[in-house]
């Protein structure tokens, strides 16, 4: 009698629904995963290290792409590490722009992720009505940073620059003529802050939308209700965070529990799941873009009052504005200390963490005083969570594999980093 | 009673209806492609794309040469060589981005005090063989001169914030 | 030589071709398309004999069903020629014996004519179709033997399920009925946390 | 038509016969093909549609050429035979997908005369022949020489065996209403009773009376053609593409086609089975090819709307409701069925 | 001993030490421009502002002496606010040049103002403007506004260069550094001023504009321009020699290079260099793998022994060849069975080689010279020879060192000098004879035998009074009293002082690695420099040397090159001249593409390492050598690296020499007679002209010290010959003769015409010290 062995399959790293270049080697007993074992490391860009022969601001840009889905919030972990080194303090104006930008990421965030996961799930339509809004916010990030992923956007001491009071539009084409571009361009009449405005009216409409093609879809439960389920203390033992942890019913969000930016100011609620089940999981990031939401709205109503500095005056930290670096010395040579040498951080150590859409998105820098980082270590949070893969698609089938690493919101960029 | 409301959901299909009506309903909105090559999205003035090294309006080049933008550029994509013109002014004999390199983040056009390097709105570009991205400075100064109105144009309308 | 005769050596000369090949056939995957191909041409010889039911049942049962289970174990199965090869002496005077037997019985069974064994007359009259008549048949005089026969074969699917039984897998199963009424209000809770700042 | 007759007889001879018969089955099969092509088309715009977006618009005036270049470029690609595949069977096994596809054209009926092949036991010829499409996913599955592919040629084989059990009982419904197994026949049925009667043929149709096992047969049938949401075969987040991952070219086309042919088969199928077929819904419309090909599209429509909005199946839980949910309807509603015919209420005499 | 407290830290300091110096002491920073621990203390730039308890204002730290129990706060509020006062003053009137300024990046302004500055601009009114001047070749001073009037160049210029070349005119707002009107920087330490200006007023003007310093990567090396061997850095981008500066060394060069060492990395740089192996075939020259041009080198030597023997063979070696080099170099004419090989193609006398106790040296260390009381320097232009020991020696007159000059020409040494002679190069053994004798009076002992007939004049009595008074005293000896026809007995004389005084008696040294070419087996044990060409051989092998600018008598050297069947010219540059007697050129690497050692004139071994790839096809000497000695399959040359070399030559570890002594045994002092018959020729080596790479730096070139030779003749002499000022002579030396300009100077003595060696114009003319013929052209 021949043995029985169980059937080892490379799920990855070319995989439509590795969500990147995850290389999983799944051991199966028919179609009953019976060890998952994840390779990762293909998209390793040696963030931490190349941080280590920039200057502090150099590697801002490099965060956008860690979790190249998040990249604002990113940055705010970056920056808030630095400025925690610093010791100095962000403009109010800056810090509420800086929670607009992570909230905004945050929708963005997860409508990636509701459109991806319910694309592994099989609803591709999703898919394509998730993008349609992500256009609206990328819009919003290219207004403000000139591009629409890569922001490096925030600056230890704040943010590079006021939100315009414009909104690019559509022009005129052959396919567009003039009025149905004027009609495109209605919401973009106004400021940036009036058309994420509009777009803060419109989305619950479409978060309903999402809500009647999926929540009570007997499909949709069949693939995710007790499936991936991580019991509250597992989940603690693993080191889950964000929605991971809170969809297994701990009520944990740094956002509450050491505010940062503008958070304790603004007034929010926090989802949390019952039974740290994949549809627990969707639900808390589905009610996370409503909360979301109402964030943005707060900051729209704040910013509208109080113009104000985005960024630290301090001229030792943040570049001094164009227009006196061309007329001042001290401007001038502060400047071109600044973009040739770059800060020179004190001594010591510091970590920040931000509630970042994936989870606790960290940043941990040793100084010794120079110019540059002497080591940056990054805590991503999709790290942990996969490291959990094993354990919670045991004894699940291939499918539910898929509804799992959905479900976890994992992206390469900051897991190899 | 409501468990019966919903075994009669569930036998009629009813959420399943529901679905297909939000995707029935889409069959016949408005839609939103962009019929790209003709027709583009939305540009920000802060656009950040090609690169390109502008002149003042007499035709004398910018770059000066301070290699800034050589010393922030995060990528290492920048290279430039200078050395003292004849007229004695300090000017570049080589100027070169490799966009392979380029991270976009626009911290060259930040760093230039003579905003000689800037980002253009340019993203349609390409190259058919290796080396078709290794932008020399003769090729940036071309960009330059060609979208200068709209440079200018950019600039001005972000002026005040930066 | 009519056209119907041709017909009926060509369908045999692939029927004998693809059965031998089912035997001599290295590979296991091979041996059942061969099978499939037997099957479909002995339909076809049926439909000959104007037996269009029986020859579409054989497609239907044999080529659309029971095949297909069939070729899907045998691509399952991790066949080692070489260790099978080794049981063929073994095996051979059995084997041999049963082969002799068969011939016998097709010999006698093919020679009838020879024997003088008086060919069965056709029973069912003229203008009926072979269809119905077996399904009177079937669900009339032999109604007990084809219930018996399904019973064995019922007997011999649970045997067969109990027999490769490996005892609990360990799976996670996930009821679809359970799953279906769960509903989202019961699932997550919004919750008004305080700020702690310290 | 005589004439033609005449003519050909002239030409062929005693083969005329059969050179006839050759060129009804290319008449079938030709624009069956380009059918299969706009419906790839059709596909893509309407999902595209529900996508809000425009889909394919560029090749021809609204995109019209397109499948004809998709078709091309799938022409002029390379067939890439992995190695250690099984090579023989790997060519042929796309073949054997599509020939049950087209062969079970032979017997469909567009209208009471117009069909290739009047046999009484079509309703069993198509089972049968459909019945052997499988073989050429498993084949492929197997000859592929890859995991992915052979998981989704076990996964394909028990879902299509196992949906033909319901899709066969649906159909013993309807043959035992109608009293035949000839298509022709069955659709003529429909067009008797007391709502036809009234000029309301519509409501005579099987799918009122056998609306459960209408909406089996219709449920199963989508499965039966590995479409969403239960392309589990395909199980492009999870096999990648199952069966024909390693397909290329042509050998992909192929399976192409005789996926998109089998979706049309079903549907005229299903129309003819339970919607009538050629007939008028109201009879003061004629009755006419055109009601069948309405009838089609509308169900090859709900395929897509269907595949546009439904998340996947996972394949134990489309195993469950083939076997524990369809099958046990079928059963209880056989037995409905004939209750019903025996007793006083039988409408269908 | 004072105890004070800064910021906090208690340390006990010196008397008299100021608040900067207890600063350095206890590690805290304090901002300055003006201080420079070379340098006086200006205290004018006020950056240094400390609070000191109970001081009512801040006191500058660089100025303020230490008192006890003091109490510095360097930041307070109120030092703070002081540094920021004045940082923001010395930026009101700087111009927004940092983008292009070559000092952008290491420009103490710009570090001061952001580690101490405000970060905001308060001034909107006019900046004040000053002009530019042009001072010279080197330095560049094109944008004086950045000057912020640390006055670190004229303290320099005044204290360490010995010449006030740079001033500050004018008052206040007004004031700005000037040279005299129209005068240029001409201090062969010029170039440090570069690196003392803390802003981008004074550049370098060969570097302008060509990198930024962050671009820039530092390697340490060591000069090969003259016997100090002074720690460089030089600074390199895309493997090419961008800039040399000083690196620290308080034993060697203290933190100044000249500016040969400066700026003639520019060579490095230049078309000139060899870069591939060349043959010349039938007239025409070939560039040829190296692999062929070895061959044909290996073979052509090897024809040459087994045709005519070993000894038709010699070698030639510069003394900036490395340890290495020369010692493999050795090893293969050893090989070849040849002893004909020497590194001294200047000198004339070579009596005194079996004759010497040990390895000549400086007979002390370079730091000890400060603590010299009296010092006599015989036979030297010691300011263009010697920059780094003439400075020295001026830092040590300043404070109680008497140093005395006998000499062949009177220039300006810019130090102050206690006596000085100046004699014809002939007549030098007679004047240093004088001293003996003179010293012997003052000793009150017995004159040694052979100097009983020198005339004692005056100024022989008072070098001779330093040189018995005082601790510790030496006599060096200087390139012109090696290089002299009467060398053995200038050292003879020397050794004489120094037995009767208990002076010191040291050489200052002909070349970067003079010491190390002694102790490295490039001795002669056949023919010397002078006899391998009196007598021509066959063969040559010249490594490193130009020979028409070289030696001592280019007449002689050409001529027997000329008749060789084969040279092999080694060397970094494609020497014009060389391509019509060489037969073969072999590229070999400069010492910024090398790795390998010299042993400055003190006996320091320095190693260093190549700082760049080698250009071209060069390949360093070492490695060149040791091929070569495998291609004659000649034994010990499996060396894996020069530091192998190094440590068979020199021993493995060693910071020092070992056997070196300046005694002479058996050498009777004996002065030669004087024949005074027609002109002697004066030949000094121009600085900038003195090895291959300074003759090819174009900035160097440009400088005053690289003006084309003329014939420098005292007046006196020039009326009895009968020649005018400026005008053309032609000069006249054995079979060669030039057309130059006659100058009237009364530095040279009566009789000699100065006519400089080393220059394309006078490489025609043949022995340096040798009798010379003017006449009107």
């Amino acid at each position: 009698m021949a043995d029985i062995r169980n059937f080892t399959l490379n799920f990855g790293p070319q995989h439509p629904a590795a969500h990147g270049v995850l290389r999983l080697v799944l051991e199966l007993d028919g179609e009953v995963v019976q060890r998952a074992d994840p390779h990762i490391g293909l998209l390793h860009r040696a963030t931490e290290k190349l941080a280590e022969t920039r200057t502090w601001v150099q590697s801002v840009p490099y965060m956008d792409r860690l979790d190249y889905v998040s990249m604002m919030c990113n940055e705010h972990a970056y920056c808030l590490a630095t400025e925690k080194l610093l010791g100095i303090e962000v403009p109010e104006r800056g810090k509420y722009i800086r929670v607009m930008f992570d909230e905004v990421t945050r929708i963005l965030n997860h409508l990636l992720w509701i459109g991806c996961h319910a694309l592994d799930v099989g609803a591709m339509t999703m898919a394509l009505y998730t993008f349609r809004e992500r256009e609206d916010l990328m819009d919003v990030y290219e207004a403000v940073s000139g591009a629409r992923m890569h922001a490096a956007y925030y600056r230890p001491g704040g943010v590079y620059r006021d939100l315009p009071d414009r909104m690019p539009q559509y022009q005129e084409s052959t396919w567009t003529n003039a009025k149905k571009a004027a009609e495109k361009n209605e919401n973009r009449s106004g400021s940036v802050l009036d058309f994420l405005e509009d777009f803060t009216n419109r989305f619950p409409t479409y978060h309903s939308e999402y809500h009647t093609l999926l929540t009570d879809n007997r499909i949709w439960k069949q693939r995710l209700v007790n499936v991936g389920v991580v019991t509250p203390e597992r989940a603690l033992q693993m080191g889950f965070t964000g929605a991971m942890l809170r969809g297994s019913g701990i009520a944990w969000d740094l956002r509450k529990k050491q505010p940062y930016a503008a958070y304790d100011k603004i007034n929010f609620d926090v989802p949390v799941g019952v039974n740290g089940d994949s549809y627990d999981r969707y639900l808390v990031r589905m009610e996370e873009m409503i909360q979301s939401n109402n964030i943005i709205k707060q900051c729209i109503a704040w910013l509208r009052k109080n113009p104000g500095p985005v960024i630290t005056d301090n001229n030792k930290v943040a570049p001094p504005p164009r227009e006196n670096m061309k007329t001042n010395m001290e401007e001038l040579i502060h400047h071109f200390k600044l973009f040739t040498e770059g800060i020179h951080v004190p001594a010591g150590e510091a970590y920040a963490a931000v509630e970042h859409p994936k989870g606790e998105f960290g940043i941990y820098f040793v100084s010794d005083g120079a110019n540059k980082p002497y080591r940056m270590k990054i805590r991503a949070p999709g790290f942990v969570h996969l490291a959990g893969l094993d354990e919670m698609s045991r004894g699940h089938m291939i499918a539910d594999v898929v509804t799992i690493i959905g479900s976890q919101d994992i992206v390469f960029g900051e897991i190899d980093r | 009673m409501g468990s019966m409301k919903e075994i009669f959901n569930s036998l009629f299909l009813k959420e399943l209806l529901k679905g297909m009506s939000v995707t029935g309903k889409y069959f016949f909105a408005r839609k939103i492609t962009v019929q790209y090559p003709e027709e583009k999205t939305p540009q920000s003035f802060r656009f950040r794309g090609l690169h390109a090294l502008r002149r003042y309006p007499n035709g004398e080049e910018r770059c000066i040469a301070c290699k800034l933008c050589e010393a922030i550029c995060p990528a290492l994509a920048i290279t430039i060589e200078a050395e003292p013109r004849d007229d004695g002014s300090r000017r570049t004999t080589r100027y070169d981005i490799d966009l392979t390199k380029c991270i976009f983040c626009g911290f060259c056009e930040e760093a230039c005090p003579v905003d000689a390097v800037v980002e253009t709105r340019i993203f349609e570009y390409h190259g058919e063989k290796r080396g078709d991205l290794y932008y020399t400075k003769q090729m940036l100064l071309a960009n330059g001169d060609r979208y200068e109105d709209q440079i200018a144009k950019d600039r001005e309308l972000d002026a005040s914030y930066r | 030589m009519d056209f119907q005769t041709a017909v009926f050596y060509f369908l045999s000369a692939i029927l004998v071709f693809a059965s031998l090949r089912v035997i001599t056939a290295r590979n296991p995957v091979h041996a059942a398309l061969h099978l499939i191909l037997a099957f479909f041409t002995c339909g076809g010889i049926w439909a000959l004999l104007q037996a269009e039911f029986l020859a579409i049942a054989i497609i239907l049962v044999y080529v659309g069903a029971v095949m297909v289970l069939f070729l899907f174990v045998v691509m399952m199965l991790d066949i080692n020629i070489d260790r099978i090869r080794e049981g063929f002496w073994n095996y051979l005077p059995l084997g041999a014996l049963l082969g002799l037997l068969m011939v016998m019985e097709m010999g006698l069974v093919l020679g009838s004519k020879y024997f003088q064994v008086p060919a069965a007359e056709a029973m069912v009259p003229a203008g009926v179709s072979n269809t119905k008549a077996i399904g009177a048949l079937m669900f009339s005089d032999y109604v007990y033997p084809f219930e018996l026969a399904s019973l064995i074969l019922l007997v011999g699917m649970i045997a067969a399920i109990v027999l490769t039984y490996r005892g609990p897998k360990k799976s996670k199963y996930t009821n679809p009925n359970q799953q279906v009424f769960v509903k989202a209000k019961d699932r997550v809770r919004v919750l008004q946390m305080p700020v702690e700042k310290d | 038509m005589d004439a033609l007759m005449n003519f050909g007889t002239g030409i062929f001879g005693g083969a005329w016969p059969a050179v006839w018969t050759l060129i009804k089955i290319v008449l079938i099969v030709a624009p069956m093909m380009l059918g299969v092509a706009y419906l790839t088309y059709f596909e893509r715009k309407v999902i595209g549609y529900m996508q809000v977006r425009i889909g394919p618009n560029r090749v021809g005036p609204w995109g019209l050429i397109q499948p004809i270049a998709d078709g091309l470029k799938l022409l002029m690609k390379e067939i890439i035979v992995p190695s250690g595949a099984n090579k023989g069977i790997f060519i042929i096994a796309p073949m054997l997908a599509i020939a049950p596809a087209l062969a079970a054209w032979a017997v469909v009926p567009f209208t009471d005369s117009l069909v290739l092949a009047n046999i009484d036991a079509s309703l069993l010829y198509i089972m049968a022949i459909t019945s052997m499409g499988v073989y050429g996913i498993i084949l492929s599955g197997w000859a592929s020489n890859s995991k992915y592919a052979f998981l989704g040629a076990m996964r394909s084989a028990a879902q299509m065996v196992s949906y033909e059990i319901s899709m066969g009982f649906s159909l013993i419904c309807v043959l035992m209403v109608s009293n035949s197994l000839n298509l022709v026949e069955i659709v003529n049925v429909q067009n008797q009773g007391r709502f036809a009667g009234w000029g309301l043929s519509f409501l005579s149709w099987n799918w009122l009376p056998l609306f459960p096992m209408f909406l089996v047969y219709l449920i199963s049938g989508v499965a039966e053609t590995n479409r969403a949401p239960f392309d589990v075969a395909e199980g492009e987040s999870e096999i990648v593409a199952g069966f024909h991952v390693e397909y290329s070219g042509m050998a992909f086309a192929v399976f192409f086609l005789a996926e998109y042919a089998n979706m049309i088969l079903v549907s005229a199928l299903t129309s003819i089975m339970f919607l009538g077929g050629w007939l008028s819904p109201v009879s003061f419309l004629p009755d006419g090819i055109l009601w069948l090909f309405a009838k089609m599209s509308a169900i090859l429509f709900l395929f897509l709307w269907f595949r546009a909005t439904f998340p996947r199946y996972r394949y134990d839980q489309l195993m469950r409701l083939g076997w524990k949910v369809f099958v046990p309807i079928c059963l209880i509603w056989l037995v409905v069925v004939g209750v019903w015919m025996m007793s006083p209420l039988n409408i269908w005499k | 001993m004072l105890e004070i407290e800064i910021d906090g830290k208690k340390a006990q300091v010196p008397d008299g030490s100021t608040v900067m110096d207890a600063a350095q002491q206890v590690g805290v920073y304090i901002p300055h421009f003006c201080y420079h621990k070379k340098l006086s203390i200006a205290a004018n730039c006020r950056m240094c502002l400390v609070q000191v308890e109970k001081a009512p204002k801040p006191l500058p730290a660089c100025a303020t002496p230490v008192t006890n129990g003091m109490k510095v706060f360097t930041h307070s509020e109120l030092a703070v606010k002081a540094q920021k006062g004045v940082m923001e003053f010395l930026l009101i009137n700087h111009p927004l040049d940092c983008p292009i300024c070559d000092q952008g990046g290491e420009c103490q302004l710009q570090d001061m103002s952001v580690g101490y500055g405000p970060m905001k601009s308060r001034y909107t009114e006019e900046k004040h403007v000053v002009f530019h001047k042009s001072v010279g070749p080197l330095i560049s001073m094109e944008e004086m506004s950045r000057c912020i009037h640390c006055t670190r160049c004229v303290r320099f210029g005044q204290e360490i260069g010995g010449i006030m070349e740079l001033g500050m005119a004018n008052r206040n707002m007004h004031s700005e550094i000037m040279t005299f009107v129209g005068r240029t920087v001409d201090s062969e330490l010029s170039g440090n001023m570069i690196d003392l200006c803390p802003v981008g007023a004074l550049t370098s003007k060969p570097f302008r504009y060509t990198a930024r310093s962050w671009e820039l990567q530092r390697r340490k090396s060591v000069s090969p321009h003259d016997s100090v061997g002074a720690n460089l850095v030089v600074q390199v981008k895309h493997d090419n020699v961008m800039r040399v500066l000083p690196r620290e060394n308080e034993e060697v060069n203290e933190c100044w290079i000249s500016d040969k060492e400066r700026f003639s990395y520019q060579a490095l740089n230049s078309d000139e260099r060899l870069t591939k192996p060349m043959v010349k075939q039938g007239g025409e020259w070939k560039e040829v793998d190296w692999n062929v041009a070895l061959d044909y080198v290996a073979h052509g030597l090897k024809d040459v022994c087994r045709e005519h023997g070993g000894d038709a063979l010699a070698a030639l070696a510069a003394q900036s060849s490395t340890v290495e080099e020369l010692f493999l170099l050795g090893k293969v004419m050893k090989g070849l069975g040849s002893g004909n090989i020497d590194f001294r193609p200047r000198q004339n006398d070579f009596s005194s080689d079996s004759k010497r106790a040990g390895t000549p040296w400086l007979g002390m260390r370079l730091a000890e010279i400060k603590d010299l009381d009296g010092a006599l320097v015989v036979g030297s232009f010691l300011r263009k020879d010697h920059p780094l020991i003439a400075q020295r020696l001026r830092q040590a007159a300043k404070k109680f060192t008497k140093v005395s000059l006998l000499s062949v020409t009177g220039d300006d040494q810019l130090i102050n000098l206690h006596a000085r002679m100046t004699v014809a190069p002939a007549q030098l053994a007679a004047a240093l004879a004088a001293v003996v004798k003179a010293v012997a009076e003052i000793k009150g002992v017995a004159v040694p035998a052979g100097v009983e007939n020198a005339t004692v004049c005056e100024t022989s009595k008072k070098i001779a009074q330093s040189l018995v008074d005082g601790e510790k005293r030496a006599v060096f000896l200087g390139n012109v009293a090696t290089q002299s026809a009467d060398a053995t007995q200038l050292h003879a004389l020397a050794l004489e002082i120094g037995k009767l005084t208990g002076a010191i008696v040291g050489f200052l040294g002909e070349g970067a690695n003079t010491l190390g070419a002694h102790v490295s087996g490039a001795l002669p044990s056949g023919a010397n420099a002078h006899q391998m060409f009196e007598q021509p051989r066959k063969a040559y092998v010249l490594m490193g040397v130009e020979p028409e600018f070289d030696c001592a008598n280019p007449q002689l050297v050409l001529d027997a090159l000329n008749q060789a069947s084969l040279v092999v010219y080694m060397s970094a540059f494609k020497h014009a001249p060389a391509l019509a007697y060489a037969d073969v050129m072999l590229p070999i690497a400069p010492y910024t593409e090398t790795s390998g050692t010299f042993v400055n004139t003190e006996g320091r071994i320095q190693t260093f390492n190549g700082v760049v790839k080698a250009r071209g096809d060069a390949r360093p000497g070492w490695k060149l050598l040791r091929v070569l000695g495998n291609v004659l399959n000649l034994d010990g040359f499996a060396y894996t690296s020069s530091e192998e070399i190094r440590d068979e030559v020199l021993g493995k570890g060693a910071e020092f020499v070992g056997g070196l002594s300046n005694e002479l045994s058996g050498v009777a002092i004996s002065l030669p007679t004087i024949t005074a018959n027609g002109l002697q020729r004066i030949a000094d080596v121009p600085i900038n002209f003195a090895d291959p790479m300074a003759r090819r730096a174009p900035s160097l070139q440009q400088t005053a010290d690289a003006v084309a030779p003329t014939a420098r003749i005292s007046e006196q002499t020039m009326a009895q010959i009968g020649i005018a000022d400026n005008g053309q002579v032609r000069v006249k030396q054995g079979a060669g003769e030039t057309v130059l300009v006659a100058k009237a100077d009364n530095n040279v003595p009566a009789g000699c015409v100065r006519v400089s060696a080393a220059h394309a114009s006078t490489a025609m003319l043949g022995d340096m010290f040798g009798s010379i013929s003017v006449e009107r052209a």
